[in-house]
């Protein structure tokens, strides 16, 4: 490896080594708050490093492949991990002298989602998941107190490895078929192998979507997801939903795009039902949910359905659309702008019911009691339901604009009509905050002073990406 | 003079705004000068008017503002002056100044008096306008106006429901004639592209021959409007129910000028009924059946006022009859002396109501011969001019209309032998009130005489009754000249002699007692008959069966908003997809595991194309 | 730009209002009032500084210099996205309806809203700033930010300050516009590719969009997706059931923008997008939209017969009235849509102006079942005489404003379909029958023994103020509409020709 | 390219069936330990599957994925084992199917 190679991997390499000091200095003397800085000065160096290595995009070794898509992505999954850390400042208060353990899980779990992103071959996928995953597990379970994180937990881990067994599996038969194990590779061999083989190739693929599918929640594979986020601690919750998610979409749009799979009708079929069914179910599932975590849980697995969208959209595009270079433009802004969502909502979740789940009800009033929490979670709701001037109306925007010109129209249609049923609940959380509260008591509600400028920042960005997106796009035309 | 046209109906708008505002802080004598004192002065106005138009018959036009102009739709705010309109200026300014005056006494106790005036002037300036029009919208606006004038006026007491009901039903049954009439409109602007009435009657006879099927559809519209507001069939039911206002807008509105509206209506476009023999038939025949069953369905009233209401109403089917057989002028002069003794005997019943404690039923009065000498006179002019005695104003008006239809061409005979059964039948209610109310014992007792407001508006009417006869109405350049022969003298003889015939029924049946109803007349079948007539021949309940309750039931039904329940199924649809995807969500993780094997198996399928693809 | 600051200002003074509750419960209505009247000032003010008001004789809705004004800065270039908004005569008029019934319902909401005043006034004149740009854009996703956006100052005011059942109002009303919203959504992309694939530019300009070739079959999908986002807006039967419900549960500020101003956005829309830029199948659809119409004209007013509920009656008198706009709209000729644009406004006042009545009574009887009613003229002779106005105008009486719209309506319909007008012009009918009754229940009759124990107050100077400006408004509009007729002639015309060489081609 | 002795499709026919009854196992058991093991031999069966496919291919990169997947199930097993005595701890239970307070 050459030094460029080295320095192309700086965001990667400044993880792993505040991992290592991290893990020194709490060998050393345990200090919860230096911990804490520790970990926070990593994350803005990873993403000071995810600028700096822009200027080496290339192949790092067969398993990376360092461009500015991947640089950007782990940029914005170091984003929402600062996030999550922001909201582990005050959280597991019992747990006090074992919190350097979560910052080191969560340094661990931001790698593998970093890795994940710019993984180009099957085993470098396979240790950013785990690496990800297993590190959930951990953070899931981390509360001492209480059996739903226990519970969330063993679930999420029986049921994850059960995916990853499946993925697994598929790659295995994948790798049968064609003899290599990077996505280019497999890609360039998967034709001739299918006409060998079509059985191992397909068998293969359906297992992969199936293992991806559990991860990005997709129906009918989504059912972990409620358990988990609500048993989850919220700072995990917010961890889960976004870098996770996000990491593992970009891997799909990865293998899905250099794997070539789309020349496939028969797997993009299997694709548009998985979108379908999770745009439908998913929406129908948080309609009359009153638990705000598993309101978004569902919330998440109807939006993972609108994104499938541009995913398929892209491949039909390939030919003349000149929304074709828009596509990798789509997934970025989609993701970025779920992701900013997200994590807004869950910030303002964090403050009202603390680690745990919370009904509906205890939002009642808000806008009087905190109003900029209110305008935040009211925003990151009109985002998530796709009203412009947000970051979601934009992401909405580019999911139709490019099934249009691709002809999706049954996915067109499911998405209109899922968009239509998800207004309901998305409102119905607004609609709670402005009502007025039956008891005023704040007792859960931490207000700690970086909250409302938290909020008020993660309220700006949902705002500016919706009202301002050519920045984005000037940016995303790079890739 | 031309340019103070406009001044006629802004006298009583401008009184009637002003009571409307600043009514509830003005004293009594304070309102009755203005609103009596605005249409006095209308009054005058219009009879400046009137000497000018008599000096140089030529008739006037003048364009106040453009009402609106869109695309071809011209239409101004526009008079126009002429004889017909004149005459209908007169009446509706001096009876209705003679009605003002009567009212400042009949309404004096009332709370809302200025109320009262407020919409009583507001009236008088409708209906200025509805004659002013020289084009059909401006005229739809004043016959519009009327309407809710009129609507307001019969609810006048709102707090009894029956009057609230009475107002409506007038409002919304006039109302469909309108929206008939409305469409005439349409039809005729789309047609003839203009609404302005000269002109339209000139495209109309430049662009139709006689008989064709478009002008006679057009009149037949304006017909049904005509029906509505003059009170014809079918639609003449409200009438009697409009009875519920107070008594001096019963004379107004509902004897002497706005009912009227439908035969000024016809008068004005008879340029387009001419044009149509078809529609001057069916005016001609909607007149007489009117008159014949108005008239018999008042023989069986009780209530003073319903008579008069049905006598309203089978004299206006005269006028319609006159329309229809092409008798213009003697239609329109019927609507005048009509005026005048109708509203004389409207007044007088007043007087009788306002004296005897509001008591209407006519069985319950007797012998006020005596006690109200004034209203006594007045009722037996009145009456003798309504039974068309000679030498009395509506003999002559009656007459000619009964001549001219013994010449109509088709039909004319049978309509005279009609006509002159309802003159008949005429002589024999008119006096068969009198008789009942004025002669025999006195069952109630009056509480006074009236006072000289009530009396001065009803000697100049009894005057006016007994010499309108011999007005020239200035109709000439108006219409086209009546044919000059004259039928055979028998049936001068004859229609001159019915109403004698008449009275002298009513005299035998009601007062001398000579007569007796024959002996059927109390059986069953009398009984049912009676009752039947009475009830105006179940017109009334044949609408209430056959449009309102349907109509109720109809709301009925829909109240509870059936498209809503498609939208309601969709919700209904989701709320039970997420009961079931949710009961899926158990928690139990081998199920979890089971679904994701089951996720697998279809991935694996729509790989392998088993299940149809989704692209 | 001097339209983008009209919005401007509406939305900061909305945040002035927020913020002012800190002084005073009355600062925020203030402060409301000042706004209106401060948009309203500079709007007057830069159309008196304009020496080219002429260009209302000659405007064409494709050529943006015949426009009054017109504004265009570019927001989202990657897609062809503009700060593009014009102002022509039917815009015009519009704009200054809504700012007009703007300041109507702050009166209204001046002591209807006794909690979060602050928040209540921000909220409306946010809702008007996105009104205001609903009736300006000319770019077609602009146009459509505005038409969500001003949704959701209008979900805050029911869902907040609304009546008993205001969850289930707001959220159907939110749902039924917004759902359908996305079908505009959809339509407009799909008409930008259709233009991009023709001409290769990408344009969410309407100028750009109006000379947009595609097949028929395309037209008429991308038709019915605008069309169905309107319609449901207007509301058109059969997407109407949303608005009794909505506007029974709103306050009375906010039935007065909603009935005034907001569905008369759908209006407007059909108006400006539905028909000009797809005029072949706005004419072959037609029919099914004048069918429409009737049945909205007639349904309504059967449904308005059968309420209890004051507001509820009123509402349905909507969809009636909203019935002739339809027809006027789709008759497509000059009569009808002057009539159709006449509507709009009178309907505008009327029925704001029966709203504020309903509110009035919900605030002195705490109920707006008419059943609790009946003569309150005795109790508030004032409140009776203007009802009894706005009543009459509601039902159509000449020498008002809503009848020279509906006989507009019917004539410009009676030249296209005869059986169309014929059974529309039933409404007339039916329109007496319910306006006569909710005038009978509510205020005729005797007086209901329960409000022995009410404090009935009569309107007030403030009540009567604004009530008398709606009345002028409607009388001026009945007796002399020719000002009016001539601000939007030009642009009506110009549409008219625009489908008529549409079809030629 | 070398053969190999038993036919690739054999090798992953096996796998498959190991897949199928790990599978089957984490269906069909409640007892944590158990469902942990079957989540073994459903990883195993993948590992099983990749060395037959590298060796098939007579590449290296099959083997270098076995032992990634090895240390992977490792790792599982370990977070897993530390979950189980937490289970154990506080449900009492080892019964999975107790475990479902959160649903809906």
């Amino acid at each position: 490896m050459t030094a460029q190679q080295f320095l192309a991997l700086a965001p990667i390499l400044s993880l792993s080594l505040t991992v290592i000091v991290l893990m020194t200095q709490t060998s050393i003397r345990r200090n919860p708050h230096l911990a804490w800085w520790i970990t926070a000065v990593g994350l803005l160096i990873t993403l000071w490093c995810a600028e700096y290595a822009s200027g080496f995009t290339q192949q790092v070794t067969p398993l990376f492949k360092v461009d500015l898509w991947g640089l950007w992505f782990s940029a914005l999954l170091v984003f929402a991990a600062l996030v999550s850390l922001m909201l582990a400042r005050d959280a597991f208060p019992a747990e006090g002298h074992r919190k350097e353990e979560f910052y080191l899980l969560l340094l661990l779990a931001t790698l593998g989602a970093v890795v994940l992103a710019q993984a180009c071959h099957i085993a470098s996928l396979l240790l950013g998941m785990e690496l990800m995953g297993i590190a959930l597990y951990a953070m899931i379970a981390f509360p001492k107190d209480g059996s739903l994180p226990l519970e969330a937990a063993i679930k999420y881990l029986v049921l994850s490895a059960c995916a990853s067994a499946m993925l697994l599996f598929g790659f295995a038969l994948v790798y049968a078929a064609t003899g290599d194990l990077s996505y280019a590779g497999i890609g360039a061999k998967v034709g001739a192998a299918y006409v060998q083989n079509p059985v191992l190739v397909m068998t293969g693929s359906a297992m992969v979507l199936a293992g991806v599918s559990f991860k990005l929640s997709l129906a009918p594979f989504h059912m972990w997801t409620p358990d988990v986020y609500q048993g989850a601690p919220t700072t995990v919750t917010s961890f889960l939903a976004t870098l996770s998610k996000g990491a593992m979409f970009i891997a799909l749009t990865r293998f899905v795009i250099d794997g070539q799979l789309y020349h496939y009708p028969a797997l993009l079929n299997a694709l548009a039902a998985l979108a379908m069914a999770s745009m439908l179910i998913g929406n129908w599932l948080a309609l009359r949910q009153t638990q705000i975590k598993r309101l978004l849980a569902y919330s998440s697995t109807a939006h993972i359905g609108y994104l499938l969208v541009i995913l398929i959209s892209l491949p039909q595009l390939a030919e003349g659309s000149q929304l074709a270079p828009l596509g990798r433009a789509a997934v970025s802004y989609y993701l970025a702008a779920y992701i900013v969502t997200t994590l807004a909502a869950l910030s303002v979740v964090h403050m009202i019911g603390g680690e745990d789940d919370t009904d509906l009800d205890a939002y009642r009033g808000l806008f009087w009691r905190h109003p900029v929490q209110a305008a935040t979670l009211s925003v990151a709701m009109l985002s998530l339901a796709g009203i412009p001037l947000t970051a979601g109306f934009i992401a909405k925007f580019y999911v139709i604009a490019l099934s249009y010109d691709a002809q999706l129209w049954w996915l067109l249609g499911t998405l209109v009509v899922g968009s239509a049923i998800g207004i309901y609940y998305y409102l119905r959380v607004i609609f709670s905050m402005a009502s007025a509260a039956q008891v005023t008591s704040s007792a859960g509600e931490s207000q700690r002073g970086w909250r409302n400028p938290l909020a008020i920042l993660l309220l700006l960005m949902v705002l500016g990406l919706g009202t301002l997106p050519q920045a984005f796009i000037d940016l995303a035309s790079q890739f | 003079m031309s340019n103070a046209i406009g001044l006629v109906p802004l006298l009583p708008l401008l009184s009637s705004l002003l009571l409307m505002i600043f009514g509830a802080r003005m004293t009594r004598p304070m309102i009755t000068l203005l609103g009596v004192g605005s249409v006095g002065a209308a009054a005058l106005a219009t009879a400046a008017l009137a000497m000018e138009f008599m000096a140089n018959p030529q008739p006037i036009e003048i364009t106040l503002w453009t009402w609106m102009k869109v695309a071809n739709l011209t239409s101004g705010v526009a008079f126009y002056v002429d004889g017909l309109t004149l005459v209908m200026m007169s009446v509706i300014t001096g009876v209705g100044f003679l009605i003002h005056l009567f009212s400042s006494e009949f309404m004096h106790q009332d709370a809302s008096y200025a109320r009262y005036f407020a919409y009583l002037n507001m009236f008088v300036c409708a209906m200025l306008v509805l004659v002013l029009a020289d084009n059909l919208l401006l005229l739809y606006l004043g016959w519009e106006g009327v309407g809710v004038c009129s609507y307001l006026l019969v609810g006048f007491w709102y707090t009894d429901r029956a009057n609230g009901r009475a107002a409506r039903k007038a409002f919304i049954v006039t109302r469909i004639g309108d929206t008939a009439m409305a469409l005439g409109l349409l039809l005729l602007f789309t047609e003839l592209g203009t609404l302005d009435i000269q002109s339209m009657v000139g495209a109309a006879n430049a662009k139709w021959q006689v008989g064709d099927s478009l002008p006679t559809l057009a009149c037949l519209l304006l017909l049904a409007g005509a029906a509505g507001k003059s009170a014809q069939l079918p639609l003449h039911t409200w009438l009697p129910d409009a009875m519920a206002g107070p008594t001096p807008v019963s004379a107004l509105i509902h004897a002497a000028t706005m009912v009227t509206a439908g035969v000024y209506l016809i008068a004005r476009t008879h340029g387009l009924f001419l044009l149509s023999p078809t529609a001057m038939t069916t005016v001609a025949i909607v007149g007489i059946a009117t008159s014949l069953l108005a008239a018999v369905t008042a023989l069986m009233q009780s209530d003073i006022k319903r008579i008069l209401a049905y006598s309203t109403i089978s004299q206006i089917g005269y006028m319609f009859l006159a329309l229809g057989v092409g008798a213009w002028t003697a239609g329109i002069f019927h609507l005048m002396t009509h005026a005048f003794f109708k509203a004389l005997l409207f007044l007088g019943s007043g007087a009788i109501i306002h004296c005897l404690h509001h008591e209407h039923n006519i069985f319950k009065m007797g012998g006020l011969r005596s006690r109200m000498p004034v209203t006594f006179w007045s009722f037996m002019i009145g009456s003798a001019a309504l039974a068309a005695l000679p030498m009395t104003s509506g003999f002559f008006s009656k007459d000619q209309i009964l001549l001219q239809a013994y010449q109509q061409a088709s039909i004319g005979p049978w309509l005279w032998l009609a006509g002159l059964l309802g003159a008949l039948l005429t002589a024999v209610y008119s006096f068969r009130l009198v008789f009942i109310v004025f002669f025999g014992n006195a069952k109630t007792e009056p509480d006074r005489e009236i006072g000289w407001a009530m009396a001065i508006p009803l000697t100049i009417l009894c005057a006016l009754s007994m010499v309108g006869g011999y007005f020239a109405l200035p109709l000439a350049q108006v219409f086209p000249t009546a044919s000059a022969d004259h039928p055979a003298h028998w049936v001068e003889i004859v229609s001159i002699g019915v109403p004698l015939v008449g009275l002298a029924i009513a005299y035998g049946l009601y007062l001398g007692r000579q007569l007796s109803a024959p002996s059927w007349t109390t059986g069953v079948t009398g009984q049912a008959l009676r009752e039947f007539w009475f009830s105006g021949w179940g017109i009334d309940r044949l609408y209430d069966g056959l449009l309102v309750r349907p109509y109720d039931r109809l709301a009925a039904l829909f109240s509870s908003e059936p498209v809503d329940r498609f939208y309601s199924a969709i919700v209904d649809v989701n709320q039970t997809l997420h009961q079931w995807l949710s009961s899926t969500q158990s928690g139990r993780m081998r199920w979890y595991i089971a679904s994701m094997v089951f996720g697998l198996i279809a991935l694996l399928g729509i790989a392998f194309n088993i299940a149809p693809g989704a692209l | 730009m001097a339209m983008i600051s009209l919005v401007l200002i509406l939305l900061v003074g909305g945040v002035i209002a927020a913020l002012s509750e800190r002084l005073s419960s009355n600062a925020p209505r203030w402060v409301a009032l000042a706004t209106i009247a401060l948009t309203l000032g500079y709007l007057l003010a830069v159309m008196a500084t304009m020496d080219d008001l002429q260009r209302l004789q000659a405007s064409t809705p494709s050529d943006p210099a015949t426009w009054l004004m017109h504004f265009k800065s570019p927001w989202i270039p990657a897609f062809g996205i503009n700060l593009e908004m014009a102002l022509d005569g039917i815009s015009l008029l519009m704009v200054l309806l809504t700012l007009f019934l703007g300041a109507v319902a702050v009166s209204a909401s001046w002591t209807d809203v006794d909690q979060h005043q602050g928040f209540f006034e921000a909220n409306l004149l946010w809702t008007l700033a996105g009104v205001l740009g609903v009736f300006m854009a000319v770019d077609l996703l602009l146009f459509f930010v505005f038409w969500e956006v001003m949704l959701i100052p209008m979900y805050f005011m029911i869902a907040i300050w609304g009546h008993e059942n205001r969850a289930y109002a707001a959220m159907k009303f939110f749902i039924f516009t917004q759902a359908s919203g996305l079908l505009m959504l959809v339509a407009t992309l799909g008409l930008v590719a259709a233009h991009r694939e023709a001409t290769g530019v990408f344009s969410f300009s309407y100028f750009d969009l109006l000379h947009t070739p595609m097949s028929e079959t395309t037209a008429h999908w991308l038709m019915l997706g605008f069309f169905i986002a309107f319609v449901v807006k207007l509301p058109g039967f059969p997407f109407h059931t949303w608005l009794p419900d909505a506007h029974t549960q709103a306050p009375t500020a906010g039935s007065v923008i909603l009935a005034g101003i907001l569905l008369k956005t759908g209006a407007y829309g059909l108006i400006r997008f539905a028909v000009p830029l797809f005029p072949t199948a706005a004419i072959e659809f037609a029919p099914i939209a004048l069918f429409l119409g009737v049945a909205g004209i007639l349904y309504g007013a059967v449904l308005a017969f059968a309420q209890t509920d004051f507001k509820r009656l009123v509402a349905y008198s909507s969809v009636s009235h909203m019935g002739f706009i339809l027809l006027g709209v789709y008759a497509l000729n000059e009569l009808a849509l002057q009539g159709a644009l006449m509507q709009m406004i009178a309907h505008g006042f009327s029925t704001a102006a029966l709203f504020m009545i309903a509110g009035a009574l919900q605030e002195r009887l705490h109920s707006r079942d008419m059943r609790q009613m009946g003569g309150l003229w005795q109790a508030m002779p004032r409140m009776g005489a203007v009802a009894m106005f706005f009543v009459v105008a509601s039902l159509g009486l000449p020498g008002l404003g809503n009848f020279v719209a509906e006989f507009l309506v019917l004539l410009g319909v009676f030249q296209v379909d005869r059986w169309i007008a014929v059974i529309a012009a039933l409404g007339l009918i039916t329109g007496a029958v319910y306006s006569l009754m909710l005038m009978q229940r509510a205020f005729h009759g005797e007086p209901n023994p329960r409000f022995e124990n009410l404090q009935l107050n009569d309107f007030g100077a403030r009540e009567m103020f604004t009530m008398a400006a709606m009345i002028v408004a409607l009388v001026a509009l009945g007796l002399y509409p020719q000002p009016i007729l001539d601000t939007t002639q030009s642009s009506v015309l110009g549409l008219v020709e625009w489908i008529a060489q549409g079809v030629a081609q | 390219m070398q053969e190999l002795a038993v036919p690739l499709n054999h090798v992953l026919l096996v796998s498959s069936l190991l897949f199928c009854i790990g599978m089957l196992g984490l269906m069909m058991r409640r007892n944590i330990i158990f469902i942990l093991m079957s989540l073994e031999v459903m990883l195993n069966a993948s590992a099983l599957a990749f060395i037959a496919a590298g060796a098939h291919w007579g590449q290296p990169d099959g083997q270098i994925m076995f032992m990634l997947i090895l240390s992977v199930a490792a790792a599982e097993v370990a977070v897993g084992l530390g979950l189980v005595l937490q289970v154990q701890r506080r449900f009492k239970t080892l019964d999975m199917d107790n475990a479902n307070r959160m649903r809906g």
